[in-house]
């Protein structure tokens, strides 16, 4: 079927032929096939809804198709359920994290199939550790087992899917964006397991929108566009625009640094900012039509700064100021009433009330205006300026009335983005707002930040990304432990400028 | 683009009206089903007499699911509806009997309490933290224990209050139109529905209600001041347990101290068979209000078809689960 | 066919099923049909309204009611009134010519008879407590009022100390050893139903207090007790008396007969000593 | 590298020791607090015989408490464990006095129809995906008419069982170690707490149950058979009620078919109270038993007061908001 970029003539371990499946109000797939060799990894891309999820939601028996067939070892297979699939060897790291949050990493890990022992009643705990570390040291990352995952920030239960993921044991493995909360770091890691798989014979489907990951790993790319498959061409021999111009159907312009630097005039300024050890004694300052960039590794408490500033969390102390005046911001209802936004990096339980529908959601943060003889909703008048919304950042919806549960990852993302877009603070923080967001998509998001500050707003801008953040940045916050190691200019600085800061543990001693 | 939006969105729109048209149809198919059974098999059950004592049997247990609906869509619940429509009743009694003040005082001075009660409880939620369960059992107890207090554990009756019986037995409309005995009471629950309907679907407080209980983090998170919209939540709970306590006492002529525990399991099992989910974030009055129909048809259904008192309890059960099946059956095909 | 729905005011406990078995045995004899229903608890007057308003639906030949406020629910016995159906009170009356007689004792005697009881077992002196089956029903009130006035009235020497409300044998058993704990000088309780008296029973047996217990209404566990000795003697109604009462009396009505305005179907003072005796063993129950 | 991911688990290991050693630590304290007021200012509270008394006070409650704690770390709820207690009971009175049996076919008899009343309860939920509060809601009342049928409303005694007060009142301890007059109920309210702690803590049922009520659909997604655990649940939970009806019959030496509504309240009040999470995933047996003894502790102790009963009901809803609140601020600040 595929004769380009095969790796060789072995048998595919699974196919996937004429996948159809519908959801109300949606075609998801149409026709999809799909394939993947031992020992190769299979990118599969597509923009936002393409219906990448979904795909390897049927393979993976969450979801059953409405048509078509799979194949695993030339054979057809039934999968109706997670443990059919899993039962053939097939195991996947979720897109949305599915993770127990009361129980521990090594629980985690092992839920359904923990080591026994006294007649098979009582659970191993002991052997169970020791086996989640043995995974945590394979990926050199340095995650207690015994630690409750409910307590860990997004990225660290990422980590966590992963190793369970890995713990399988699978003779595939389906990654649905699973540095979409890592660090450059952790990243290098991922792949230096995913190389050790890769020889072992491990299949391994890889889904993405970070075009250089792909390149560093992919063996070959399939490209999905509105729930129909476009192609599937070799990685390595491939250029990107052309993979990108599949995707999207349209060129898309080059990217390129932040210019000029924002007025002078002081919009938010931020002293000693603590709040146990997570902040540590944090100052900075935002100036009108300034894009100021907050890099970091993972858990270095950038969230938590901004949670604090939007009064999400309560502080120890510190003093914020607005336009060169002391404000008490105690609850996010102040914070937004002194024109300041957050978009949390956790869009599912933070950013969205999934139950309702995207116009109410785009609409959320200013309800107040919406509302007529001081009681009653504009519906229509929220319909139209939602649909507004919906057109500027091309969310893909089949109506501004649909549930937004039923939206994909980056769509969903986009109409946060809407909401805070709408209710047109002064001071945007933005919090990792390209996470899960297709390629096309971020460009606009870029072009969309960058007018927001030509037009006198200020951006904070937080990102794991260290490309997005050197792209987007006039100025550049680096932070550690708590502490911010070091301010750079965004037109200047480099990677290993902002590493050097991110990693200045000893910075705290001095 | 624009146009295929704006298609789109007509569907969508329609989609979701008949969604919730099919939920509310779905509780209403449930009913009409009892009904018919229950005219086909049991001897005098469709008579217009019987009718108007279902409906008046429905009136106290309708207000209170209509009042517990609100809770529940903002994602909480309320234990302590039962026993503060007693509170109210008493506080009517106190005014109207105790002071001798004229009606309308009583009717404000009820509902008032219950608000108050109901923001307390709400304050206490939202402020303290304590979850809902909690809070509303514990003050299912404060409530019936003040109750007690208030009344000396005694009945008080509204003989010096001779229109007090507007509220719920008497039948204004039969006044205007004769023939249609449908009593106060009744007529009240139907209003109340009515307004709380509109408040939920088109007010900013519905709205507000529904974002709460969808996801409280986001919508605090947006701006919201979480807790003020949630202790008014409770308060409009408390406020229409009320109106409950003036139906029911103007029906009995009296604020009987002791009643309303386990009033409250029905009112949440009416609102539950109309299709409000207990997780928040949907649900419907209408829905509410059939719910309790549907309760109120199978208890007199089964009493005029004469089944033994303990297999009547045996069959509610069994109902009430088969009801809100039909209804999970019903909305998952559509 | 002839039809009396009954209306009591309750039916899980073992009073009303002894009124029950009544009428249901009356029922028989006069070749009657009916039916026995009353709310969960007694404190549930509307939801005894409603079975009322879905009794008089069934267009019934006479009806039973024991109506658990003597003036709420009269306006809805007028509608069976109106429907000309004839009326048969019971157990407790209501403030109203309604019906055409009341099948009762008066439950603020047989507390009375109670309290001699308790008073005589102690030598008319001492301190003693009671526990009441209900605080605000018309049985609890009459029960604990008739138990205490009569204390008051005619007993100076004795002093009431406590009053505990208890809704079940469990929570009765639990109440009475909190109160001989708190005054641990008692020398005697009254129990006011036979749930209060069957903790009672249980709390002494548990405590080994040295204490007299007397209780109300019958079932077996109470006459074991007073066989025992746990229990000195009890006081009861004649539940099964006011069941064939009530349906006798509704037969009766239809004959056209004319009935006394009220009927006293008694109460009796019971111990070791006359349980035996043929007269009050009739009105026991199991 | 290894060594630190190692050192790091240590600590894991002891913080999370010591966050549910916390736990357990506030309702225990919020219980030494009021056992010292009464102490200070109830007369005669402070006695043996008087600890004994609240001891038995507990043991339904506790054990029940119990019973709804698994069910509510699942993340359901169970409203039947009253009516399901005294069905078990009632079925205990058949098999024992009715059919005449032997006791321990009574004591399998009753724990068996509990499990498999929760089973259904289970099942229902599981399969038929109907909300727990409402199945079990329903359950509540098929077990309550059932258990009037079955005993035909009346008392069951169990006078031809002698030793059936075995099971509760009498105290086997005092005959191996005199003085300490400890009833059996007691002990096996503490066993059963004991063999709980150690199912929920250790073994595969446990892992299940938290994994089951912290996120559904992830333990779904990872191959669990999830309906077949919660079905497990439901019926541990029956099995243990059965347990409680047991003692309740032994001490009343008599199957009462009418007791049990209501009790459902105060069972989950206890495993609130004791720190369990009405949303799942997180509580603990011996947090629930601490938690029954705070409410009979005050029960008691507000009784030896000599408080009257209506203030005694306020103080009651008061406490019960007060100390969840301790435990959510104690809670907080570690
Ligand atoms: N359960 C569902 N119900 C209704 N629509 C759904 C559901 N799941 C997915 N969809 C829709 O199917 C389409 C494909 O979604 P999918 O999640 O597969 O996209 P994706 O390619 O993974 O996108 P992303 O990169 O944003 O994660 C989208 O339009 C989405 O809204
Ligand atoms: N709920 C929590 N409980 C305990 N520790 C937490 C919690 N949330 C965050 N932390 C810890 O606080 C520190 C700062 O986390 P924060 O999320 O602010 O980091 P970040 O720089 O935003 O990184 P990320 O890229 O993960 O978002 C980390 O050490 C993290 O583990
Ligand atoms: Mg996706
Ligand atoms: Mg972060």
């Amino acid at each position: 079927m595929s004769d380009k970029g095969e790796p060789n003539a072995r048998r595919a371990v699974v196919e996937m032929l004429g996948i159809e499946k519908s959801f109300p109000g949606v075609r998801a797939l149409n026709g999809v096939r799909f394939d993947l060799y031992p020992g190769e990894v299979h990118a599969l891309m597509g923009e936002n809804g393409a219906g990448k999820s979904t795909l390897m939601k049927i393979l993976t028996g969450v979801y059953q198709p409405d048509a078509g067939e799979i194949r695993v070892d030339g054979a057809p297979v039934a999968l109706p359920g997670p443990n059919a699939a899993q039962a053939l060897g097939i195991s996947i790291i979720h897109q949305e994290l599915f993770l127990m949050n009361h129980l521990s990493a090594a629980q985690n890990i092992f839920i359904g199939r923990e080591p026994r022992k006294g007649f098979g009643i009582f659970v191993d705990e002991d052997q169970m550790k020791r086996d989640a570390a043995a995974i945590f040291q394979r990926m050199k990352v340095n995650i207690p087992p015994a630690a409750e995952v409910g307590h860990m920030t997004v990225a660290r239960q990422q980590l966590v899917e992963i190793a369970k993921a890995l713990s399988y044991n699978a003779r595939v493995l389906i990654m649905d964006e699973p540095t979409s909360a890592l660090n450059e770091t952790e990243v290098e890691h991922l792949f230096s397991v995913i190389d050790d798989l890769k020889a072992h014979g491990v299949g391994i489907v890889y889904i993405t929108h970070k075009m250089d990951e792909v390149k560093r790993i992919a063996d070959r790319v399939t490209v999905m566009r509105d729930g129909q498959y476009i192609d599937t061409l070799p990685a390595a021999t491939t250029p990107m625009a052309t993979i990108i111009q599949l995707m999207v159907g349209r060129e898309l312009a080059d990217q390129h640094r932040a210019t000029g630097h924002g007025t002078d005039e002081e919009m938010l300024r931020v002293t000693g900012l603590n709040r146990g050890t997570m902040i540590r004694d944090v100052s900075f300052t935002l100036r009108k039509g300034e894009i100021l960039g907050f890099a970091g590794l993972m858990g270095a408490g950038r969230t938590e700064v901004a949670r604090a500033v939007f009064g999400a969390d309560p502080i120890d102390s510190g003093t914020i100021h607005i336009h060169g005046r002391e404000r008490r911001i105690a609850t996010p209802a102040d914070a937004v009433a002194e024109g300041i936004a957050y978009l949390s990096e956790d869009r599912k339980h933070f950013g969205l009330v999934t139950g309702m529908s995207v116009r109410d959601n785009i609409t959320m943060a200013s309800w107040y205006r919406f509302i007529s003889g001081r009681l009653f909703m504009r519906d229509t008048a929220m319909d139209g300026v939602a649909k507004e919304y919906v057109e500027k950042l091309r969310v893909k919806t089949p109506s501004v009335s649909q549930i937004t549960r039923l939206l994909s990852g980056g769509n969903q993302q986009k109409v946060v983005i809407g909401k805070w877009l709408l209710r047109d603070c002064d001071i945007l923080i933005f919090d990792e707002p390209t996470r899960g967001i297709d390629v096309g998509a971020k460009a606009e998001i870029y072009r969309l930040l960058e007018e927001l500050a030509s037009q006198g707003k200020g951006i904070i801008v937080i990102s794991s990304e260290l490309p997005e953040v050197l792209r987007l940045s006039h100025r550049i916050a680096v932070m550690c432990e708590g502490r911010i190691t070091g301010e750079l200019d965004g037109r200047t600085a480099t990677q290993e400028e902002i590493m050097t800061l991110a990693t200045q543990r000893n910075a705290a001693a001095a | 683009m624009s146009d295929t939006t704006m298609g789109k969105t007509g569907t969508g729109k329609s989609a979701l009206l008949s969604a919730e048209t099919m939920q509310k149809a779905v509780a209403f198919v449930v009913l009409i089903a009892l009904i018919a059974f229950f005219s086909a098999f049991a001897a005098n059950f469709a008579t217009g007499a019987n009718m108007v004592g279902i409906m008046q049997a429905t009136a106290v247990n309708g207000v209170l699911g209509v009042a517990v609906t609100f809770v529940i869509i903002s994602g909480g619940i309320d234990l302590s509806v039962g026993t503060m429509m007693t509170l109210t009743a008493v506080m009517a009694g106190i005014i109207l009997t105790n002071m001798g003040m004229p009606l309308p005082i009583g009717i404000i001075g009820a509902i008032l309490s219950g608000a108050i009660m109901g923001a307390i409880s709400g304050a206490i939620i939202a402020k303290l933290k304590i979850p809902p369960f909690i809070a509303t059992l514990g003050m299912m107890q404060i409530a019936r224990g003040l109750a007690l207090v208030f009344s000396g554990a005694k009945p008080i009756y509204f003989n010096d209050t001779p229109n007090y019986g507007l509220l719920s037995p008497e039948s204004s409309i039969s006044k205007l139109i004769p023939g249609v005995e449908i009593p106060n009471g009744v007529m009240i629950m139907f209003i109340v529905a009515i307004i709380a309907s509109i408040v939920l679907n088109r007010t900013i407080i519905g709205r507000m209600i529904f974002a709460l209980g969808s996801n409280e983090e986001a919508a605090r998170l947006s701006g919201i001041n979480v807790d003020r919209w949630k202790i008014l939540t409770y308060a409009i709970c408390g406020g229409i347990c009320g109106i409950a306590g003036l139906i029911v006492s103007s029906r009995l002529n009296s604020a009987q101290p002791a009643l309303g525990l386990g009033y409250e399991l029905d009112a949440i099992a009416a609102a539950v068979i109309g299709g409000t989910s207990l997780a928040g974030g949907r649900g419907t009055v209408i829905g509410t209000i059939i719910g309790a129909f549907i309760m109120s048809v199978l208890t007199n259904g089964l009493r005029v078809m004469g089944v033994l008192e303990e297999w009547k309890i045996v069959v509610t059960g069994v109902i009430i689960i088969v009801a809100v099946f039909i209804d999970i059956v019903l909305r998952k095909r559509t | 066919e002839t039809y009396f729905p009954i209306i009591a005011k309750g039916f899980s406990h073992q009073f009303w099923q002894a009124v029950k078995a009544g009428a249901e045995e009356a029922a028989g004899r006069n070749g009657v049909t009916i039916t026995f229903e009353g709310p969960n608890t007694e404190a549930e007057i509307d939801k005894q309204t409603d079975i009322l308003n879905a009794a008089i639906a069934k267009n019934p030949q006479g009806l039973g009611f024991a109506a658990l406020d003597s003036q709420a629910q009269v306006p809805a016995l007028q509608k069976a009134a109106d429907a000309g159906i004839p009326i048969v009170a019971f157990d407790s009356g209501v403030d109203s010519d309604l019906p055409l007689t009341t099948c009762t004792t008066d439950n603020m005697a047989a507390a009375a008879a109670a309290a001699d009881g308790l008073a005589k077992a102690i030598g008319e002196e001492g301190k003693i407590a009671a526990v009441i089956h209900d605080q605000t029903s018309a049985t609890g009130i009459g029960r604990r009022d008739g138990f205490l006035n009569r204390i008051k009235e005619a007993y100076p020497k004795i002093e009431v100390v406590d009053v505990q409300y208890a809704n079940d044998a469990l929570k009765a058993a639990d109440n009475v050893k909190a109160m001989l704990q708190a005054n641990p000088d008692i020398k005697g309780i009254f129990a006011s139903n036979e749930g209060a008296a069957v903790g009672l029973a249980v709390a002494i047996k548990e405590t080994g207090a040295k204490i007299v217990g007397v209780g109300f209404d019958s079932g077996k566990s109470q006459k074991d007790a007073i066989n025992e000795g746990t229990l000195i003697g009890s006081v009861t109604q004649n539940p099964v008396g006011i069941g064939q009462c009530v349906v006798d009396s509704l037969a009766k009505a239809l004959k056209g007969e004319t009935l006394p305005k009220v009927i006293d179907t008694g109460f009796y003072w019971y111990d070791k000593s006359n349980m035996a005796d043929p007269k009050v063993a009739a009105v026991l129950y199991d």
